[in-house]
């Protein structure tokens, strides 16, 4: 049963990282990486069952802590320091203005 | 499933690298990094490293894709279109990975019991750990006892590193009104909510892995960085003036200094009981027990500077002028 | 070679692949911060070739549980564990370094900056000879 | 007959974690574009996420284990749906407009199809 979890798990990541690599736009990567994480987290967890020893659940714990700060990060060092351009898209004056 | 796993997550780690060689977008080569972690992380669990995906995890959740956004921030957003010839370092790289491979083919096979990596000190270090340390982690008690010189090398090239960003940073970094000013994050309601929220339970965390590495993964690098980690959420979300309020960067510069002179001090009580230098049985009762005092005392002192490291690091990436030419992005 | 021996070999292949395509990022990208995250690829392979050969099959994380059982090896786990760290400490010396580049160049480009070295050479050698 | 009676259950929320944290994931890739793609991201998963956790703690019964996988959980109840918010503003203030809007765009966002495309 744990393995039929763990290769769902398995292909669910597959498809994130089909969307992270496809992008199109940088908010997209942001997202499949932040949903690839937390398929990471259970991945760990249910690890930990298939090898008998579910006690190393500190490390999807950690995850589970710690993940939105990259998010946070991007949302910050768009909207407060680059002027809010959007990325990857150079000359575009009207959204700079949106960005103020 | 125990090799589909692995199959499918080594794949998974080639796929993220290539695809940060195609990207030109520094933000989503970030990103992208960020991911190659995380998998790592997940591969070195498979691998029954739990030590060490800890590590990875505490760093890549957080630390480094916050410092390389930082930097981003301060210098560039796309990479120029490369000029060079591409078929050199191609040459080059299909020659030393072909030569590398050849060096596999007389490598022990993957989980091979009898390969020579297993023998020498490593039976002697799995026995010793529990009569002569009397700690569960074998990884921790071979970090701080067996293997302590290393440890205070290491720890050593940490705080070396982190004087030196701070030798080639502190002297642009901008007057601190003006910082708290660009950087709180004034109206994310949400945001602020939820850090407040979290920010207690990671310290919490922070100080379980500190004191728990004995037991389970864990222990002073993990710990330091999650402990940083805290910190730097604190300064993303409300500000590097607040933060910096609540932890002066004079104090996290002498934090920074004391955990290096905490590892070397407990080497030096050890001399005055007439043992050699980090040998911790003489500080306790018994010589478990001693170990035992040894081993967190020596693993707090990793953690302080570790922590200071990076909260150190942080603030000076973070009390840069942005540069002038905006324009140009 | 069976295939048995290719599959027990697989794990280094793999590091093997990763390892050199972070070396033709820093070898063929002039982007600094691109040659910084290819560095932290080949160190991540690098990582993942130590615990590969602590592998022990069948075995379990070297954590005491009381019952006797197989462990793989700490050694390596050991001197990773300190290594991330003291790679990310480096990355950020390495990002600091590119800050500071940009502040004297104002590019991060490696080609640009060797440009803006040859002129400024050229000029001092032009400066010498009029001497 | 207790001890079925959990399997049986925890079997269950493990299924149904996996199917959704599946079709989340390929709500992700198919759908049209950002906006749409964060529902199947945000709120699937969490769900998904909690009945894959909630099964898990099923089989390990009254340890330490389903204590953290409790906690687990609870952070990432709080954590996904904020970095989910977290990116739909940065994506809204840096001027990325929904693909399909039902309210007509003003002028100067009619190149929306074109942005997406990018």
């Amino acid at each position: 049963m744990f393995t039929a979890t763990a290769a769902a798990l398995l292909a669910a990541m597959i498809l994130a990282l089909i969307r992270l690599y496809a992008g199109p736009s940088l908010y997209d990567r942001v997202l499949a990486a932040n949903s690839f994480g937390t398929k990471t987290v259970l991945l760990i967890g249910v690890m930990g069952f298939l090898t008998g020893r579910p006690d190393f659940l500190d490390i999807a714990l950690l995850y589970a802590l710690l993940n939105f700060i990259g998010t946070i990060a991007v949302l910050k060092f768009f909207r407060y320091r680059t002027l809010g351009d959007a990325l990857e898209q150079k000359n575009a004056p009207e959204k700079r203005e949106a960005g103020r | 499933m125990e090799s589909a796993i692995n199959v499918a997550l080594l794949l998974f780690l080639a796929g993220t690298a290539f695809s940060i060689l195609r990207r030109t977008t520094l933000f989503s080569v970030v990103m992208l990094s960020g991911v190659f972690s995380l998998v790592s992380a997940a591969l070195l669990v498979h691998l029954d490293a739990v030590d060490v995906a800890f590590t990875e995890a505490a760093v890549g959740a957080g630390v480094s894709t916050v410092l390389m956004l930082s930097t981003l921030s301060l210098t560039a957003r796309h990479e120029a279109p490369s000029t060079r010839s591409r078929a050199i370092p191609l040459i080059v790289v299909f020659l030393t990975g072909l030569a590398l491979v050849y060096g596999t083919l007389d490598m022990p096979r993957f989980g091979d019991p009898d390969a020579p990596i297993h023998g020498h000190v490593v039976p002697r270090y799995i026995t010793g750990t529990a009569t002569e340390i009397g700690m569960p982690n074998i990884v921790t008690a071979v970090l701080a006892s067996y293997r302590g010189f290393d440890t205070l090398g290491e720890t050593t090239v940490i705080f070396t590193a982190g004087i030196g960003v701070l030798l080639l940073l502190a002297g642009t970094i901008r007057e601190p009104g003006v910082a708290e000013k660009l950087t709180a994050m004034d109206h994310h309601l949400v945001l602020r909510v939820v850090t407040k929220l979290l920010i207690g339970p990671i310290l919490l965390f922070a100080l379980y892995v500190q004191f728990h590495g004995d037991y389970g993964p864990g222990g002073g690098f993990q710990a330091g960085v999650i402990f940083a980690t805290a910190f730097i959420i604190y300064a993303l979300v409300f500000g590097l003036g607040t933060a910096s309020r609540a932890l002066p960067g004079r104090a996290v510069r002498v934090l920074l200094a004391l955990g290096v002179l905490i590892y070397g001090g407990v080497g030096l009580v050890s001399f005055f009981f007439g043992k050699n230098y980090l040998d911790y049985s003489v500080l306790g009762p018994t010589a478990a027990a001693g170990q035992h005092i040894g081993i967190l005392l020596v693993e707090f002192g990793v953690g302080m500077t570790v922590a200071a490291v990076m909260v150190s690091t942080y603030y000076a990436f973070a009390g840069q002028n942005p540069p002038i030419g905006d324009e140009e992005w | 070679m069976d295939l048995r021996d290719a599959f027990g070999l697989f794990n280094y292949w793999m590091v093997i692949v990763l390892m050199m395509t972070g070396l033709y990022i820093v070898v063929s990208r002039g982007n600094l911060v691109k040659k910084i995250v290819g560095l932290n690829i080949f160190q991540t392979s690098v990582f993942l070739l130590y615990i590969s050969m602590g592998k022990v099959s069948g075995g379990t994380a070297p954590i005491l549980t009381g019952k006797p059982e197989v462990f793989s090896n700490p050694l390596p786990h050991v001197l990773i564990l300190t290594a991330i760290v003291v790679g990310v400490a480096t990355t950020a010396l390495g990002l600091a370094l590119i800050i500071r580049i940009k502040n004297a160049y104002n590019s991060i480009e490696e080609d640009e900056i060797q440009k803006q070295d040859l002129a400024a050479e050229n000029a001092e050698g032009d400066g010498r000879t009029t001497r | 007959m207790i001890a079925l009676i959990v399997d049986a259950a925890s079997w269950g929320f493990l299924v149904t974690g996996s199917f959704l944290v599946v079709v989340g994931a390929l709500g992700l890739v198919r759908m049209p574009d950002f906006y749409t793609r964060l529902h199947p991201a945000g709120i699937t998963d969490t769900l998904g996420t909690d009945l894959i956790l909630t099964g898990l703690m099923l089989q390990a019964g009254f340890t330490l284990v389903t204590v953290k996988l409790f906690l687990i959980g609870a952070f990432l109840f709080f954590t996904s749906p904020t970095s989910t918010h977290a990116i739909a503003n940065a994506a809204l203030v840096a001027g990325l407009k929904p693909r399909y809007a039902t309210i007509p765009p003003r002028p100067e966002g009619a190149g929306a199809g074109k942005k997406d495309a990018r």
